[in-house]
């Protein structure tokens, strides 16, 4: 009995996601299918792999806005390539460059000009999406090899690849954050960056690195998303980065740095996806789903911030 | 019910969309047919998820979408249609061709929509009849937002249908957005400081309005031609006050009713109807101006 | 007995400066291996800085500094580890969400391919924990410990890497008397075993004990450095404040014993923390609050302030106090509480700020804030304090700690308190200052203000109490006055609950 | 000198605001005009209300993303109240009303539930854009009295009557925040809780004030908006909870609490004014205006952030 509260404690999201898990499946028919469970790891693969990395980068101490922005311009880069050489490989290698470097864009404006990052990273937002529009030159981007739309469709053992690379990148991702020493001072430098600093952590490249990452899972995503869809757009669209923040920030780990988990992050993915697949599948009116939606998210994070608590 | 059909909305808020929808539920009512609607809340990746739920439910017979993503949503209808699941589009390209209301995917059933760059030819012929001896006429030009591919094809359009115009210049650009007048209140009070006097302004009608409030601050109403795209009901009331020069109709009411009736159809029949202009068997082609518009009557509030 | 004396570190014309503040001029020192050397002097005197200097966190703004007599630049503290030079900071800095063992194995973790072998790192951890005989319970999160473990965890993580050279920023300012012992005697062990040890405190007994060598700071400049043998208590009072010192404790009056008590509590519990407390404090008298560290002293401190919720009967000037703590300061409690960061001050906000966050109310009229007033309160109130400051609107982050503390006492004492509850009042402050915030509360109580003392130094409860409250495990253990009122009397109820 | 260094760097963002303001004067035709000053003044009035308060909000250590959908919704509310009663009043009454509910609910959720505030205003959002759909029934509302238009254009002294009200909240809040106890306590409260509530600082109901103050100037920043436009409409629009948060960090206010200032915001407000009353004047392409946008503030930011650090 003990355990079963201590454990409820700690994995409080979880618990809250099984429960959701648990309910929908008992009365909703179609949710627990296999189809349906495909759809929903195919659905959510893009958000998985950048919000992996937003785990890593908030941990770090850093927000990054520019991730939307990442996500709209970098599969452009990719397909002008592609479409320039007829190369796949050259084309998925220029749009992950081109993250890398955004990634590194930013990292250098928190590191160097020591701009907070949310602000830094809102102001290269406007600079990526900007590339995007050039890059394109403001139409729509097709693939010219018919491969480029079985990056993210090829069917293996029943899962696309996309979700398979999804659970690649959250497996490495993981193991990164909690075996490894980088990830180790991950957690150093945003929990406390002076002591980290006086323990000979190299903060500064720490967060670099985060940056790289994550704008690196942003431009994966983003290519995945030009695959599925066999096109590429330019636009100025937020709701990338906006569900990606808002399953790291459900997930509860902390904004202000130095605390969280990947699994965190992946179950409140999770949990979102199981709401919003169950109101589509039990019809629910749009605009009460709105308001269910808000009251049901502000009741898990009250429990897991609840369960977090110390002397709950 | 005899039939269940999924209307995927681009979003639920969205007046023009939730008067179509008041259309399609009178429709079906009247064949027996059930509508859940899906809020796509303007995000692709949402609306996505909504049509691969709504395939395997396996619940529904037919399916109408506004689609967010032309181009992305494209391989997901095919699914649709190859499970059997009759498609109807509205309103919005699927696919990316953005100068046809034909069909753009084998086996969609009907396409019920004014083409972006048809809108563009549309307001650029008014535009024409509008500068119809001034020489040189200037205009204003307000994207929603400028760069997105739709508004690159609707000024596509309107080049196009001006031209054959040679008094027409585009003297300024401005972004209206897309979210009521106060984008085209700032756009039009910035562009009068460069530009004290202009002949005609053109724009969404929602940016408009933003224009004739401007314009009736600084006394200007009447001096400068206003063009809408939109048919709202402010544009018809301007037009009827002069305080307008005219409008490209929109015709949310007709699509609405159009598509469903296509679904039934198709339902019953299985007929495809393929690509419907509601404009094209309107007055004019749906051009409103003071010399027409009584013929035409607003079919949403704007 | 000759050894050979190696000269590991040599600083020739070091200087610090901060933005227009000179922290450090001129300085001339070396520091030899398998020595302790002190340094020693006032409340911003420079200490913290020159430490910091050495350790790499600051770089010098002129004077060179030469390791094994080659000259050394660090760019970041990480160098300076890589040289073997680690320093354990005055201010803690730890990672208050991680566990003690990743706090102690940063940057040390024994790997195993591109893998850190948790097992491995756990095991090198604990030897060293078992080598210097300093036990912490590895899983805990630091943020749930108390501040003592807290400590230890900083000086493990120096430990744990094979350092040459060690700086010890005021370890003992949040050790409890009886701890202080085993800390000095690992001092005198790392110097044996041929480390450079460098000691910063503001206890000169422990100066006198434990170092080879000291060095007095005054104003940021050098003033002697010498072998602690040829100093004594006087000298070394001399040669920090710059003047000669009397008794280190004034003349305490005794309190009016016919007078009604300021705060009576009865039963005051707060289950498994404290349990069935009663005690009265008269007007004019000070009552030590004595016991172990985690014995509950401050949890009482705090319940009585109404900060944490408790059972029990709190009456104040003969009334009943009000729920919260609003109420209660309102009623003339003041509180110095012992986190000096953490519960006491906002460290990135000016000092005047700081000073009248609990009296806004007086200063406020109905045209808001009486600015100029304020200003002039505070001036005269840090002044009666003895603060240092360059500038009322300099954050507190800006003064030395000592200052630091001075700050919540001149926020307690501009309240003109009917109840002064002190909660280790002088931890990390000078000796000259130390001695005027004992004026402070001996002046407050022989105005007849009641105080409540909280100390882990006994000598501080000895000197200045007129009774002395000892709780053992949350209970009252006893209540010492007069003669009975002795160090073994004191440390017998302190473990008579263990 | 010495003196004009120290100025520089206190007032970094000021003084980057000035610099473009007299490049755009001497530079761009139009610009230093009456009427433009005036246009620019009435643009930004609702942004300069609801961002004095969201100031205020984070320096008290809480985000509110909540303001977009108060934004919204409070404004159909009020005319819902008005068109049915033919009264203004009473429509602006029930408007600011629902918007201090509104703001207490996100009140209780920090401070009774304990939910971090980024994420529980992001709930009450879904919430609040869902109550103006209800309210609304999805269509645009108009008002039914004349007056209503008059609330935000009255002119008055060539200024309209919402630049004046702007005027007036920016100076209430300032005066709120550097003249009174509450604004005392609400930098003690961002700046350490835990010691504010130790020197008697009621810290919840700080920052419960500061909830309900925020909710109420967004509520009156959109009836306002629905005066200009003689309308309002249900959305799920972010952009304005976006201009609002992107001026209070531009100029500098911390996002970690406990520090910040008013004219900071206001000066924000102005330089991000200028810049795309620039751009707009001298007609720049908006694809490279975004690109243009995002590195001049980026060096904005960089400049302030180099000014404030104190051993620069
Ligand atoms: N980061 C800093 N920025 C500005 N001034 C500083 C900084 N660090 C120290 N100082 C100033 O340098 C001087 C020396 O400070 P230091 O902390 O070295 O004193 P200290 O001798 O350690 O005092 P204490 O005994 O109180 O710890 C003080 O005047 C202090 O205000
Ligand atoms: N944050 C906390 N959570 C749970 N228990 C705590 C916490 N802080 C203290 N305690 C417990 O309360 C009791 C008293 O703690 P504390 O160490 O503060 O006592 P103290 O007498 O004030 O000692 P000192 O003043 O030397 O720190 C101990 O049993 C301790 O374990
Ligand atoms: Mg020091
Ligand atoms: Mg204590």
């Amino acid at each position: 009995m003990q355990r079963t509260i201590l454990f409820a404690k700690t994995y409080g999201i979880l618990v809250v996601t099984v429960l959701l898990f648990v309910v929908l499946a008992l009365t909703t028919e179609g949710f627990f299918t296999d189809r349906n469970m495909r759809n929903i790891l195919d659905q959510q693969s893009g958000v998985l792999i950048a919000a992996c990395f937003m785990t890593m980068a908030i941990i770090a101490g850093n927000f990054d806005i520019s991730v939307g922005a990442v996500y709209v311009a970098t599969p452009l880069v990719a397909l002008l390539v592609e479409n320039a050489t007829g190369s796949i490989a050259l084309g998925i290698l220029a749009g992950l460059g081109a993250g890398a470097v955004m990634g590194a864009i930013n990292g250098i404006a928190v590191t160097r000009l020591k701009v907070n990052s949310f602000i830094a990273t809102l102001a290269t937002s406007f600079v990526f999406f900007g590339t995007g529009y050039l890059v394109s030159d403001r139409s729509i981007m097709r693939p010219e090899t018919d491969g480029w739309r079985d990056l993210a469709r090829t069917r293996i053992f029943e899962l696309t690849s996309a979700t398979w690379i999804a659970i690649a990148v959250v497996i490495l991702a993981s193991v990164l954050l909690t075996r490894t020493r980088f990830g180790r001072n991950v957690y150093a430098t945003g929990a406390n960056r002076e002591a980290a600093r006086l323990a000979g952590v190299a903060t500064d490249r720490v967060q670099m690195i985060t940056f790289v990452l994550l704008a690196g899972a942003a431009a994966l995503a983003g290519i995945l998303g030009s695959s599925r869809a066999i096109s590429a757009q330019p636009s100025d669209d937020f709701s990338f980065i906006f569900a990606v923040l808002t399953a790291v920030i459900v997930g509860g780990t902390s904004i202000a740095g130095g605390a969280g988990a990947i699994w965190r992050t992946v179950t409140a993915v999770f949990f979102l996806a199981f709401l919003s697949n169950g109101f589509n599948l039990h019809q629910i009116d749009p605009i009460w789903q709105r308001l269910i939606e808000g009251f049901v998210i502000l009741i898990a994070v009250s429990i897991d911030a609840w369960s977090q608590r110390r002397s709950g | 019910q005899d039939y269940e059909v999924a209307y995927l909305s681009a979003s639920s808020a969205n007046t023009w969309l939730s008067r179509s929808l008041e259309e399609m539920e009178k429709v079906a009512a009247a064949n027996g047919v059930a509508i859940t609607e899906f809020d796509g809340q303007f995000d692709a990746a949402a609306q996505t998820a909504q049509l691969q739920d709504v395939i395997a439910s396996g619940r529904y017979d037919g399916l109408i979408i506004a689609a967010l993503n032309g181009p992305g949503a494209v391989p997901d209808i095919e699914m649709a249609i190859e499970e059997g699941i009759e498609v109807v589009v509205l309103n919005q390209v699927l696919g990316s061709d953005l100068t046809t209301s034909a069909p753009q995917v084998d086996g969609v059933a009907a396409s019920v929509m004014v083409a972006p760059y048809h809108s563009g030819t549309r307001l650029g012929g008014i535009t024409v009849s509008a500068c119809e001896g001034i020489d040189p006429c200037e205009v204003v030009y307000l994207y929603g937002i400028k760069g997105t591919p739709l508004d690159t094809a609707i000024r596509n359009g309107f080049d196009e249908a001006t031209a054959d115009s040679p008094n027409i210049t585009v003297v300024a650009e401005g972004e209206g957005k897309y979210l009521g007048p106060d984008g085209g209140i700032a756009a039009t009070q910035d562009i009068l400081q460069v530009n004290a006097s202009f002949d005609v302004v053109v724009g969404p009608d929602q940016a408009i309005q933003g224009t004739e409030i401007v314009l009736e601050d600084e006394g200007m109403l009447g001096d400068v031609k206003l063009i809408g795209f939109g048919g709202s009901a402010p544009a018809f009331e301007g037009i009827r006050s002069g305080a307008w020069y005219g409008t490209v109709m929109g015709a949310p009411a007709d699509e609405g009713r159009l598509a469903m009736e296509a679904m039934v159809d198709a339902l019953k029949t299985g007929n495809d109807q393929g690509g419907i202009d509601p404009l094209a068997a309107m007055p004019d082609d749906g051009k409103v101006t003071a010399d027409n518009v009584d013929q035409f009557s607003a079919q949403w509030d704007g | 007995m000759t050894t050979r004396v190696d000269t590991l570190l040599t600083l020739s014309g070091v200087g610090k400066t901060f933005g227009g503040t000179v922290a450090l001029e001129g300085i001339d020192l070396s520091i030899e291996t398998g020595k302790v050397h002190a340094f020693v002097g006032e409340n911003g005197a420079g200490k913290s800085t020159l430490g910091k200097l050495i350790v790499g966190v600051h770089a010098p703004s002129a004077g060179r500094i030469a390791l094994d007599g080659a000259e050394v630049h660090f760019a970041s503290p990480a160098q300076a580890l890589d040289h073997g030079l680690v320093g354990i900071s005055q201010e803690l800095s730890l990672m208050p969400q991680r566990t003690v063992l990743d706090n102690i194995a940063l940057g040390r973790e024994v790997m195993r391919g591109p893998f850190v072998d948790a097992r491995a790192t756990r095991a090198a951890v604990q030897a060293v924990m078992d080598r210097y005989d300093m036990q912490v319970d590895l899983d805990a999160r630091v943020g749930d410990i108390p501040v003592v473990e807290q400590q230890k965890v900083e000086i493990l993580r120096a430990l744990s890497r094979d350092a040459r050279l060690i700086v010890f920023d005021e370890p003992t300012a949040r050790l409890p008397s009886d701890q202080v012992a085993p800390l000095l005697a690992l001092v005198r062990q790392l110097a044996g075993a041929g480390k450079a040890v460098i000691y910063v405190s503001h206890f000169l007994e422990e100066i006198l004990e434990a170092t080879d060598t000291v060095t007095i700071l005054r104003n940021g400049r050098h003033i002697r450095t010498g072998p602690t043998a040829s100093e004594t208590h006087e000298t070394l009072v001399e040669g920090v404040t710059g003047s000669v010192l009397g008794e280190q404790y004034p003349e305490i009056t005794a309190p009016d014993a016919a007078q009604a008590p300021v705060l009576s509590v009865r039963g005051l519990s707060r289950p498994g923390v404290f349990e069935n407390v009663s005690f009265d404090i008269r007007p004019g008298e000070i009552v030590g609050l004595a016991g172990l560290v985690g014995s509950g002293r401050s949890e009482i401190a705090r319940a009585i302030l109404g900060a944490d919720p408790a059972t029990g009967e709190i009456r104040f000037n003969g009334g009943d106090t009000g729920r919260s703590i609003a109420a209660r300061l309102a009623a003339g409690m003041a509180m110095i509480p012992e986190n000096r960061r953490e519960q006491g001050l906002m460290i990135d906000r000016p000092i005047v700020e700081n000073v009248t966050l609990s009296h806004l109310r007086r200063f406020s009229g109905a045209l808001g804030l009486d600015r100029r007033r304020e200003r002039a309160e505070v001036t005269q109130q840090c002044t009666a304090t003895g603060l240092k400051y360059n500038s009322l609107d300099d954050p507190a982050a800006a003064l030395s700690g000592g200052n630091q503390q001075k700050i919540l006492f001149a926020r307690a004492a501009l309240g003109d308190p009917a109840l002064l509850i002190a909660d280790e009042p002088t931890r990390g402050v000078d000796v000259g200052a130390k001695r005027s915030i004992y004026d402070l509360i001996a002046g407050l109580a022989a105005r007849g203000k009641a105080i409540l003392l909280i100390s882990s130094e006994l000598e501080e409860i000895l000197g200045l109490s007129h009774r002395v409250i000892v709780v053992s495990r949350g209970r009252v253990a006893g209540e010492l006055e007069g003669a009975d009122l002795t160090e073994s009397a004191l440390m017998t109820a302190a473990f008579s609950g263990t």
